[in-house]
């Protein structure tokens, strides 16, 4: 027998994937602008159904962008572990020695990497676009900096319960919109407070806390689930 | 039809399974199946498709969970290679092999362009694995095979859609595997020509044909 | 010359900021498209010429060199 | 006639001509550009209602205009090359689609600083610039659909068919954008200058304009340059340039 | 030689593509419920995003729906050739002897079907969730059945240029978005102008006549793209 | 390497190829390729993995249409199988052929029925696809040779994942059809073993191994 060589630390198996799916994204820079380009698409929209009117949008801007965001990341779960299912990276995963737990988290943080932070830093154009006033930027980009890391964990245990399915596209709407409501409620009134002149502190507070929660449970979540789907 | 399969060459056996049945789809593919992978052994499971060998494979590796009563003892790590390739086609064959989701080991660049040429990828290193043909993505996956310390393989008809040169290597590998005290489960429809002991575990409820 | 001096042409009467960083992002821009293709082209040949390079020294010396 | 369009399919040819009309039409236009932004920033007077800010009109309408033009040509290039199946416009059409996505992000940006200081915002939805940003998808549309290709000839096929339905929709776009617009409030925003411009204006403004053409020709044929020969990679022409490029 | 028999009449073909679409559907007939429920979701989102005043809701009401109607037909417009391409049915579809424009008219067909024409069906019930008066109800629903007829045509292009990519979740809305947006504009119009009691038809005869173009024109566009797709 | 494949029984060729050049991934695979495929020919291209059978097949169905340079002339209404099955996952065997994208000719419920049993399908005819196994999942197809009348099938390695009475079975059908005026374009790489003559045309660049 060769002399065994020890499987790699822990830690390094989950930068190695983090690595691995940021390549994976930039190997086509499309798909990282796309949920920048969808953004700015649908904030288009909005004047087009709504009328353009710019008093009209700046009182509903925080919650558009807030539903845009939501709607932009709720588009992009779903792929998180798909294509890793369908070609049969998923049950190695599996079988891999390292906790899934934290290669979960290498997952979902490189999902957030491309969506989430990009989003939150590109937001104010968007914000500006729809006349949300200026002074509410710095918590719209808080508040979307935290709360789409929930949604990026949150969308991680629909996306591990679907992806076993032939058409999951969206019956993950269904299962994880629930869990988006919160998020989306305090996020847009941190905004909403931020554009009054209320301190928004709070608001960020309690979106923080959810950030915690998610982060101690949804990887479980996930793991139990990629098991199920691989099973199935 | 219970089976029994007598042990390999010695050592404590890296695989134990006792009085595994499975049922699927209305129909009983195997009942009280017991037996013992030792090292240096290599198993072959046949039967005619749909006889379950996929569905037994599975369940020596860990990936079906219930459905099925008995136990499975793992006493070693092992590498499962399956129908599906894992090879992901938007990376290379290198960046595929160095950050491979198995998480066995961290291999070289020097290792893996080895395995690489090994399974006739010379000079396909760095081109995205979408532009190779069938049998080459298929070979990706088998480059594994070279680096992997596990003493217990599991393949699941490792020689689908390669060539023949191709699968004469692949049987000299699996050949040195029993030699240096590993193990080979594997399933496949060619008559296997080794040099070495193979022993047939044959799941004869299959097609009705 | 409509300005008086260079202090009011940077000011342009408060405008300034918005002019020049205009004009600036305009520059920038078109200075870009200008001379992407040029670098895509020299870029290639450059490699091209590598490749050909390679080849004519034959496969034994490919390993050690480049 | 036709042995010119024979010509115009062929690359090499092709590709030399594009280097000798880019040789003289280069420095025309640099010098033309150069004048026109001196003389529209400097030398002319300021409008009387808007003060300075308004010397931004000389890159933003420009820009506007040849980024319309654009699509037109790449529409058109897109057509010929489904239609006679001519390997050349494939390449042209794809060469269009980044440099008028360029424009038309120059317009936006101008157009969104002349803005702030006009209309005290940064962005309003009138029609003329709702329009404007559908243009900008569009292009970026082409470019990205081009890039997600691996196959670069079905990549070009695929744009063609992308641009040719871009084209039976642009006026359904614009139509209903205007009408949008109208509907839901009368235009209180107007652009300055319906005939009023002075000529003392307009001569730096057509000068600017036709330098944009001539950016806009340059980078085409630049662009066409250098798909030609990453398409023609293999053959003999491409590889006697690779080696004078190395001597 | 054994004597051959005819290819089956390209209707007959036709008619079996799309038995053969609704079976797929409804085998799963959570994926049917899915456009229904996302839409009600969104609908819910709404207030929770804006703040629940009604009259503020009911000026916005023909937008609202309007968008999300196009927003869901979007999420499954990117499903409608993808599992054909990945199993092989699209090769075998391009080698029928039956002309592809009117097999693709049938996978289009299925898709408005069981998002389009459901999604218009219940509509009444979202539009009273968010105060829209009763009058308008015809026509909305009159709007969405024309309207998203054109949007799955729209999006069957999207589909069919992207379906070949590795990953083409996102690159399908940055494709057709604006291709959208004149229906998002004379739909929502509509509808407005039947809550303020101005009679609606000039709208509808608007939207019906990009119907007829888009049945005419789309199909070819389609059966092109797969084409393309099949072979890159 | 130009190749000079010599013609088939008699009657008029149902597939003429002319002249056929193609390079992939900066490596010329083929040149100058001229050959006819005449009613009562079987044909088996050959070659290693990479070699270029699947595309040569893809280009001679029709489905590349650019990226090579030559003619080719089909002459008669074909079936192609690929590398991917076209079984719907979803659909049980029986609707998977009755609605068949392929649009061959309708069948009626007994011809399908009969077909699949002799793929060795019967009892499965309504069951979902999903719940087949690899090689029965592949069966389903094969099941489109028993209901056609096409007299050109290209078979893009026919034999991958079936059982051994599978390929037997499988080879006696290819006869059958040569023998019935028809002609057979396939890959693979197990020996054929059929009562006919097989013409073999071999790609020789392929992996460098
Ligand atoms: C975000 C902001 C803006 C955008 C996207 C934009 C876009 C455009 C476009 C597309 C054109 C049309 C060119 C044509 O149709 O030929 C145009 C022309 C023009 N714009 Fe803007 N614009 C913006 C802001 C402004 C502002 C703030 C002003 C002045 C106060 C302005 C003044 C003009 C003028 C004077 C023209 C030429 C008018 C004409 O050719 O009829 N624009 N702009
Ligand atoms: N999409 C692609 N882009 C570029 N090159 C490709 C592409 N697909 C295949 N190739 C290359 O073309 C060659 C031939 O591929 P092809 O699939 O025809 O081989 P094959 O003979 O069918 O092999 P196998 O026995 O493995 O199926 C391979 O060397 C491969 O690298
Ligand atoms: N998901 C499933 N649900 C129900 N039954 C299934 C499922 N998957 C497989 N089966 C049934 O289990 C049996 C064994 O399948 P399995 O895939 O293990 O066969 P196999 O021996 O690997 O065949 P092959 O040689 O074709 O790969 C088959 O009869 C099949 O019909
Ligand atoms: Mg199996
Ligand atoms: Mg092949």
């Amino acid at each position: 027998m060769k002399e065994q060589a020890a499987a790699p630390g822990t830690l390094g198996f989950c930068l190695a994937l983090l690595r691995r799916q940021l390549t994976l994204a930039a190997r086509r820079p499309i798909e990282i602008g796309n949920p920048l380009l969808f953004f700015m698409m649908v904030v288009a929209l909005f004047p087009l159904g709504l009328g353009p009117s710019p008093e009209k949008l700046a009182g509903f801007a925080p919650g558009i962008l807030w539903i845009i965001a939501l709607l932009s990341n709720l588009l992009t779960s779903d792929t998180v572990f798909r294509s890793d299912f369908e070609d049969g990276s998923l049950e190695q995963l599996l079988l891999a020695p390292q906790p899934l737990f934290l290669s979960v988290l290498a997952y979902i943080a490189a999902h957030w990497l491309i969506t989430g932070l990009l989003l939150a830093l590109v937001s104010p154009v968007f914000a500006l676009m729809i006349n949300l006033p200026a002074v509410a930027i710095g918590t719209l980009v808080a508040s979307l900096l935290l709360g789409t890391a929930v949604l990026s964990l949150v969308g991680g245990i629909g996306a591990a319960l679907t992806v076993g399915l032939k058409r999951g596209g969206m019956l993950i709407s269904l299962l994880i919109l629930p869990f988006y409501m919160p998020v989306l409620i305090f996020g847009s009134a941190a905004v909403q407070n931020a554009v009054l002149g209320v301190p928004p502190g709070p608001y960020l507070a309690i979106i923080a806390a959810m950030l915690c929660l998610a982060v101690a449970l949804a990887p479980l979540a996930i793991a139990a689930g990629l098991r199920i789907s691989v099973d199935a | 039809m219970p089976a029994q399969v007598p042990a390999g060459t010695g050592g404590e056996a890296l695989l134990a399974v006792h009085d595994l049945c499975l049922e699927r789809g209305g129909r009983e593919l195997f009942r009280d199946l017991c037996f013992e992978v030792l090292p240096g052994s290599l198993l072959q499971v046949e039967g005619a498709n749909g006889a379950g060998k996929t569905s037994l494979l599975r369940i020596l590796a860990g990936l079906s969970r219930y459905g099925f009563t008995g136990r499975v003892e793992r006493r070693a790590p092992l590498l499962y290679i399956g129908h599906l390739p894992a090879v992901k086609a938007l990376l290379t064959p290198r960046e595929n092999l160095a950050w491979h989701v198995a998480g066995e080991a961290v291999h070289s660049n020097d290792e893996i362009e080895r395995a690489l040429a090994k399974v006739g990828l010379y000079g396909y290193e760095d081109v995205s694995s979408h532009a190779l043909s069938a049998g080459q993505h298929r070979r990706v996956n088998l480059a594994r095979l070279y680096l992997s310390h596990s003493p217990l393989w599991l393949l699941d008809e490792p020689f689908t859609a390669i060539d023949k040169g191709g699968v004469a290597e692949l049987e000299n590998l699996l050949v040195e595997q029993v030699q240096r005290g590993g193990a080979v489960v594997l399933t496949s429809h060619q008559q296997l020509r080794v040099a070495c002991q193979v022993q047939a575990l044959s799941l004869t409820e299959g097609l009705v044909a | 010359m409509y300005f008086d001096s260079v202090q009011a042409a940077l000011s342009m009467d408060g405008h300034g900021g918005f002019v020049w960083s205009a004009y600036g992002i305009c520059l920038l821009v078109l200075m870009l498209i200008l001379l992407a293709p040029r670098r895509r082209q020299q870029k290639f040949l450059r490699q091209l010429a590598g490749e050909q390079k390679r080849r004519q020294r034959g496969p034994t010396v490919l390993k050690e060199g480049n | 006639m036709w042995s010119f369009f024979h010509k115009l399919g062929s690359p090499p040819w092709l590709y030399r001509i594009a280097g000798t009309i880019v040789r003289w039409l280069l420095p025309v236009t640099l010098v033309a550009l150069c004048v026109g932004l001196v003389w529209g920033l400097l030398y002319t007077a300021p409008d009387f209602r808007q003060g300075n800010s308004y010397r931004i009109i000389y890159i933003h309408v420009p820009a506007a205009v040849v980024a319309l033009a654009g699509y037109y040509v790449m529409a058109i290039a897109g057509a010929v090359s489904l239609i006679w199946k001519m390997k050349m416009a494939d390449v042209a059409m794809k060469s269009c689609a980044p440099i008028g996505a360029a424009l038309t992000f120059i317009a936006l940006v101008t157009g969104a600083i002349w803005g702030k200081p006009t209309w005290g915002t940064w962005w309003v939805w009138d029609a003329r610039i709702t329009s404007m940003l559908i243009l900008l998808f569009l292009y970026l549309g082409v470019v990205a659909l081009y890039e997600a290709y691996d196959n670069k000839e079905a990549a070009g096929k695929a744009c063609a068919v992308l641009t040719l339905v871009g084209t039976v929709n642009i006026p359904i776009i614009y139509k209903s954008v205007d009408w949008w617009y109208s509907l839901h409030q009368p235009a209180s925003i107007k652009f300055t200058g319906d005939s009023t411009i002075d000529p003392s204006m307009l001569y730096p403004l057509l000068l600017m304009i036709a330098a944009f053409y001539g950016v806009f020709t340059c980078c085409l044929l630049m662009n066409m340059r250098a798909e030609i020969l990453e398409r023609e990679a293999r053959t003999n022409w491409v590889k006697k340039l690779a080696l004078e490029y190395r001597a």
